[in-house]
């Protein structure tokens, strides 16, 4: 680690519903350009550690800090979902959440909508500015799509897509939001071998491209080993392991915590 | 065949026994005295029997038959033939006073006020998806405006008619605030009360709206200054109300088609996965509630013009219910959906004067058959914007940055 | 823009040549007859009965040839007792030529129709629409009525209740209606004026509600000695069952719009001893009871609300027609002003600002089942 | 003292009757998700029915008790006939329509049904025989309750508690249960959700038609017009204590029936009906799915 302090930093965050404590005093770090994996079985409360850090829940304790080089250290928790991804969060749903009754370029455009500034009389006066913002907006969303190779659906309803493909969508408009962070929960959840194989090539090359640190939460442990650089292990609301991939292979907390279940 | 018969006799029997004691017994318990009037239960027995039979003709060949129904969208979607359509309607539009009476002017008028209403409303309904029972309280905010400040100030039309839009968008704000965690039908009855405490507000607070006998004598619009004849008010109001409609189709279909519509549509599918894409939730619904009513606010300043008296009783639910009728008859999120609707709504029941004392019963029948026949509304509402795709290269280097 | 503007402004004053030629009648035409009102909605049961009496009246008329040797034509439009609704109607009679109006019913439509006949030199004679501005602003010479004014009808009540029945705690309630709270505010007004009572409760009940005693219970407490209830009978006979149910004998003082027999078919028992103002008892009228008879016959049914104010109003109209000569408006202005003319109100003329002469009020109380004059 | 119990129990009747209709509102709503806005005409035709059914068997020349007895009968059955025709024609088909759609149906079927009655019957009020009797006992405290508020309170009770039985202990009550949790479970479970429906609309219109028989012959007069601000009152009420949930419905309208009455009785009867909007607003502004109602947060 550098001196510096990491991209993200969790610490101590805990989540408590009524009396069920989903979370229990979680410590995370993300840095620059990482791939993080998080992983763990089922009720694990992955899931609920991503809607904490994205803001749909606000953790009972605990702190989220994202600290963007040669910015100011933000803390995360509290604020809404809208601000964290201006902030530079961006997510992908386990269950699926496109806009069914909007094309897949319109899915795309909508990430792009907190980056720019188009007001309303923007919009009815429709000025050079506003239009050039527009055809920027379609600009930089068509060429996401093609980058992740499904811009032949552009003009096509999202509800109409394979399920593939909204799959790689959602990460399409996550990208959009122009994200430092891309937080993906089961990518490759419902994938065929040869779609998880073209996802972790997909994955890379968004880290190459959009310069972003992922945080994926993953079944598939082929594709986990094969990604990531550092993974951490749930169980219960609590971290139960931490390190690379070959430190958790041999884990003895993790084959326990996954006894019954194969681990690939 | 036999089957079917046998079906709509049974159909035939329940709808004789469902309208014995209404239609068959008219009682008047004053008197004590009871009339029997058999006729009409044979008459029941007849139609349903009729009726049944082609009701279940056309379940047998829907498919056939809906292919009579025309399909609007290859007509819009063909650039060509649009113009040409809206041409025509231009021209006819404009043209119609000088062909029609003054009554046919005066209820064109009303019509084309509700085609305004019902956009409005699209946009927080059909565009952003809040389900707003109470709208009418925004058009009782802009004719009460007007009559007020009128009365007070002898503020003329053309100056409150800004004024009353504004009233109605700060209105609109006002009652966005507290219904923004509200989701569906909760919002819906919340807007509705909303609509409840406006009109008996009015009708009671006496010192500030004069009360249920209402305003009288608010001036029609003035014509650069002289004061028209009322044939001549009601063919300039004509003028207005159509160019306040041209005014709202043609902003509305660009906030539509921008950023913000993006917002509010996305906002409609999805709430969750909208705000994950950083749109502010809060800041998107208050604009559509504001932009929704500031039109119906307008339309409320127009109306107070059109019948130069007000009292609460025009801004009752129904008005609310019918405006979204209009909305969602006409096909929700469809522009040319939300006119034709407003002028088959407004229109029918003028021209079912014929049947007297049934007009109202053959209202409501036709809202019941056009939903169950054609649910998406008359104008279907899948609305597909395809956008102009800029060439790779191009889209290459936008990728870049 | 500018020219967009000149060009519709050229459209407006072109279409207002064309429309300025509608209004035209020859000799050889029926005399068309409007009847405005609510036939339909929840107000039908007070609009109906008047289109009821026109009908009658124009079918004996008919029958005996006619007015100046013309048939009548009945023109019934619907106002649904809404005032956007009357301007259409009002556009739609004179655009169908009509030659005069008997409606509308309610104030709130009479007062948005009334500019628009005032533009079109269209006689309006109401049964009903009883808002005092209607004739006392003066602005409308077109406009008549054969029903007492709100605050004459409140002037009536008010004295009735202070000077005859001494009562000095009064409760004034009203349906929050266009007519009942008019008059309510009136009444409130005298009774303050007169210095001799107080209004011990002003308050307005929701017609329609499945209840009323709370607002009972507050009159009681109020300790009041006579409640004026400005309204329809709906709510009145609601408001004085609940009261009695209670075992309250407090005095109920109302309006015309209670001065109906169908009040004390509903209210039944509770109805006896409670006042009502009305048109002056006309019932040993011949013409009153061929009225009545002549509903019963045709409708087999007594007649509703106003019947007898809209066939006065209508046999007032054809008279001023018959004795003017034509439907020329001066004439017939004149000639309902200087014409008197029998009819079920009695025999009545009208005043410079519209209202009916001859249309006498008085106080009457339900003794047996029935409405008795008392004053 | 005695004007706060009087005031207590005028609200405790509003209540009462609002809960009888606000029942129909919630089940619905609960089963198919539909604001069903033609109800408090139900309710209107419940009235209707047992008025003719009274004047013909008093002209029959009945005894008083079996006149009351049969017509309320008459009303719950015709109102349920009409209810279950009401589903069939004007929302079964549109079970999978976009979501307003049903809405309007509904608007539209509520316009139809009260022009019917308005042509059918009579434009005017027409008095509703008094078919409670008054109790002599009940003299002395007739100021704070009279006999049929009594018989209202008592009534209504009853229904709920049954209708509770019925939907806790009976085979139809677990399906309803189960086709409101979710439908389409409820399907492969074998459940005939469209009987479940129909059943849930006649359930709910007797319901109503009880309340209309009891409010016709406490107010004493009824016209086609009485059901628009019952309805409205009473979906408020079901909303307020949270749609869906059967407690709540009762609730709500016991609620929003005191909320009326002291309104009335300490402020002002002017504002009685802004004061029970008022109440809803806020209520929903501090628990935005009503007092019992379930706070369905989606999965995310």
């Amino acid at each position: 680690m550098t001196e510096q302090a990491p991209l993200l930093q969790v610490s101590h965050l805990s989540m408590v519903f009524g009396g069920l404590k989903a979370l229990h005093d979680l410590e995370l770090e993300v840095g620059e350009g990482e791939i993080v994996a998080l992983i763990g079985p089922n009720g694990a409360g992955k899931t609920t550690f991503f809607n904490c850090l994205t803001g749909v829940y606000t953790p009972t304790a605990g702190d989220i800090w994202l600290t963007r080089s040669g910015q100011t250290p933000a803390r995360l928790n509290g604020l809404l979902p809208n601000r964290i991804t201006e902030k530079g969060l961006a997510r992908t749903f386990q269950n699926i959440r496109l806009f069914p009754e909007m094309t897949v370029l319109e899915n795309v455009m909508i990430g792009c909508h907190c980056r720019h500034r188009a007001g309303i009389l923007g919009a009815i006066l429709r000025g050079p500015a506003t239009r050039a913002e527009e055809k920027m907006i379609v600009a930089r969303s068509y060429a996401i799509l093609q980058q992740l190779r499904i811009e032949q659906h552009a003009n096509d309803l999202a509800k109409s897509l394979p399920y593939g493909v909204q799959r790689t969508l959602e990460i399409a408009r996550a990208l959009a939001t122009e994200p430092v962070i891309l937080l993906l929960d089961e990518p490759a959840a419902g994938l065929n071998p040869k779609e998880t194989s073209e996802l972790d090539a997909l994955i890379l090359q968004i880290r190459e491209r959009y310069r972003v640190s992922i945080v994926l939460i993953e079944h598939d442990m082929k594709l986990v080993m094969s990604l990531s650089d550092r993974i951490y292990v749930m169980d219960y609301g609590e971290r139960i392991a931490q390190g690379t991939p070959g430190e958790i292979r041999n884990n003895q907390a993790v084959i326990t915590a996954y006894l019954g279940e194969d681990d690939a | 065949m036999l089957a079917e018969l046998k079906k709509a006799m049974l159909v035939a029997v329940w709808f004789m026994f469902l309208t014995l004691p209404i239609l068959v017994v008219k009682v008047n318990p004053i008197e004590q005295k009871v009339v029997w009037r058999w006729a009409n239960l044979a008459l029941v027995g007849l139609a349903a029997f009729v009726l049944t039979l082609a009701g279940r003709y056309y379940g047998r060949h829907k498919t056939e038959l809906a292919k009579y129904w025309p399909e609007f969208h290859p007509l819009l979607a063909h650039p060509a033939l649009k113009r040409f359509f809206l041409a025509i309607i231009a021209l006819l539009a404009a043209l119609f006073p000088l062909f029609f009476s003054s009554y046919q002017i005066n209820i064109m008028t009303t019509a084309l006020m509700y085609a305004v209403l019902g956009l409005g409303l699209n946009i927080v309904v059909g565009l952003a998806g809040l389900l707003d029972l109470g709208y009418v309280a925004f058009y009782a905010v802009g004719a009460y405006s007007y009559a007020l400040l009128n009365y007070h100030f002898g503020l003329g039309f053309w100056a409150a008619l800004p004024i009353g839009g504004l009233l109605a968008a700060m209105f609109g704000i006002a009652l966005g605030f507290p219904v923004l965690r509200l989701r569906g039908d909760y919002l819906a009855i919340v807007t509705l009360g909303f609509g409840e405490i406006i009109r008996l507000i009015l009708e009671n607070w006496n010192d500030f709206s004069f009360g249920p006998s209402g305003i009288a004598g608010i001036p029609r619009p003035g014509f650069f200054g002289m004061t028209l004849s009322v044939d001549n008010a009601i063919c300039y109001l004509y003028y207005l109300v159509l160019l306040l409609g041209l005014l709202t189709i043609f902003v509305v279909n660009r906030l539509r088609d921008s950023r913000i519509g993006r917002a509010w549509i996305a906002l409609r599918e999805d709430e969750i996965a909208c705000q994950a894409m950083g749109i502010d939730k809060t800041r998107t619904k208050l604009t559509a509630f504001a932009l929704g009513a500031s039109w119906a606010g307008m339309v409320g300043v127009l109306f107070a013009a059109k019948t130069t008296f007000i009292n609460p009783a025009s801004f009752t639910f129904l008005e609310s219910a019918i405006i979204l009728a209009i909305v969602v008859l006409g096909g929700m999120g469809s522009t040319v959906g939300v006119v034709i609707g407003a002028l088959v709504f407004i229109l029918l029941p003028e021209y079912l004067r014929a049947f007297a004392d049934y007009r109202m019963l053959l209202f409501g029948m036709i809202m019941v058959g056009v939903m169950v026949f054609r649910p998406q509304g008359i104008i279907g509402t899948s609305r597909r914007r395809s956008y102009p795709l800029p060439d790779m290269d191009l889209g290459k280097e936008a990728g870049h940055d | 823009m500018a020219r967009k503007f000149q060009f519709l402004s050229g459209v407006v004053l072109f279409a207002a040549l064309f429309a300025g030629k509608v209004n035209f009648a020859t000799a050889a035409e029926p005399i068309r007859l409007g009847v405005a009102g609510a036939h339909s909605g929840d107000l039908a049961s007070y609009g109906l009965p008047s289109l009821n009496a026109a009908r009658l009246v124009v079918k004996e008329i008919n029958a005996k040839g006619g007015v100046l040797g013309r048939q009548i034509e009945i023109l019934a439009e619907d106002d649904v007792c809404k005032p956007e609704i009357a301007t259409n109607t009002a556009t739609k009679l004179i655009s169908e030529k009509a030659d005069i109006v008997m409606g509308h019913i309610c104030s709130g439509a009479t007062k948005a129709a009334l500019g628009i006949y005032k533009d079109a030199k269209l006689i309006v004679v109401s049964p009903s629409a009883t808002n005092p501005e209607l004739t006392q602003s003066g602005k409308y010479p077109n406009f008549f009525r054969t029903i007492a004014a709100d605050d004459a009808q409140a002037r009536q009540e008010v004295d009735f209740a202070v000077k005859v029945l001494h009562l000095k705690r009064l409760a004034v309630i009203h349906d929050k209606g266009d007519y009942g709270k008019g008059l309510a505010e009136f009444a409130k007004e005298f009774i303050e004026k007169s210095g001799a009572a107080e209004v011990v409760l002003y308050e307005g009940v929701t017609p329609g509600a499945v209840d009323y005693s709370a607002i009972v219970q507050k009159i009681k407490r109020a300790d009041a000695d006579g409640v004026i209830f400005g309204g329809y009978h709906p709510e009145a006979s609601k408001v004085v069952s609940q009261m009695r149910k209670k075992g309250m004998q407090t005095v109920f003082i109302s309006d015309d719009g209670v001065k109906d027999d169908t009040f004390i078919k509903v209210a039944g028992p509770n109805a006896e001893g409670v006042y009502a103002s009305g048109p002056k008892d006309t019932s040993k009228n011949p013409l009153t009871k061929a009225a009545i008879l002549a509903h019963q016959t045709e409708y087999g049914s007594e007649p509703g609300a106003f019947f007898l104010n809209a066939y006065a109003a209508t046999l007032a109209i054809v008279n001023a027609i018959d004795k003017a000569g034509s439907t020329d408006f001066e004439a017939v202005t004149k000639a309902l002003r200087q014409q008197a003319v029998d009819t079920p109100l009695g025999s009545i003329r009208f005043d410079e600002r519209g209202d009916a002469i001859g249309v006498g009020f008085s106080m009457y109380v339900v003794r047996g089942g029935a409405y008795q004059e008392v004053l | 003292m005695d004007y706060f119990l009087e005031l207590f129990f005028s609200g405790l009747t509003r209540g009462s009757i609002y809960a009888l209709i606000a029942l129909g509102y919630t089940m619905v709503y609960g089963i198919i998700g539909l604001i069903n806005f033609a109800h408090g005409e139900i309710y209107m035709i419940g009235a209707f029915t047992a008025l003719i059914c009274a004047s013909v068997l008093t002209v029959w020349g009945l005894p008083p008790l079996a006149v009351l007895v049969l017509s309320a009968l008459a009303a719950m059955i015709w109102s349920a006939a009409y209810g279950f025709t009401v589903e069939r024609i004007a929302y079964r088909p549109l079970r999978h329509a976009p979501r307003l759609s049903p809405l309007i149906s509904a608007i539209g079927m509520s316009i139809f049904l009260q022009n019917y009655v308005l042509l059918a019957q009579s434009a005017d009020f027409v008095p509703f025989p008094a078919l409670i009797p008054d109790f002599a006992w009940l003299a002395p405290y007739r100021s704070i309750i009279g006999s049929s508020d009594l018989v209202i309170l008592l009534t209504t009770t009853v229904v709920m508690i049954l209708l509770t039985l019925l939907i806790k202990g009976t085979k139809i009550g677990k399906a309803m249960r189960a086709t409101s949790q979710d439908k389409q479970m409820a399907l492969l479970l074998g459940i005939d959700v469209n009987f479940v429906i129909s059943a849930t609309f006649v359930l709910g219109s007797a319901l109503a038609a009880i309340g209309g028989v009891l409010i016709a012959s406490h107010i004493g007069q009824i016209n086609f017009a009485i059901g628009f601000l019952a309805g409205i009152k009473a979906f408020t009420a079901a909303v307020l204590g949270g749609i869906g949930s059967v407690p709540g419905a009762v609730l709500g309208s016991l609620l929003l029936g005191w909320t009326e009455s002291f309104a009335t009785g300490y402020i002002s009867s002017d504002y009685e009906d802004v004061f029970a909007f008022a109440l809803l607003v806020l209520i929903l502004i501090f628990r935005p799915a009503g007092i019992l109602g379930r706070r369905h947060n989606q999965k995310v």
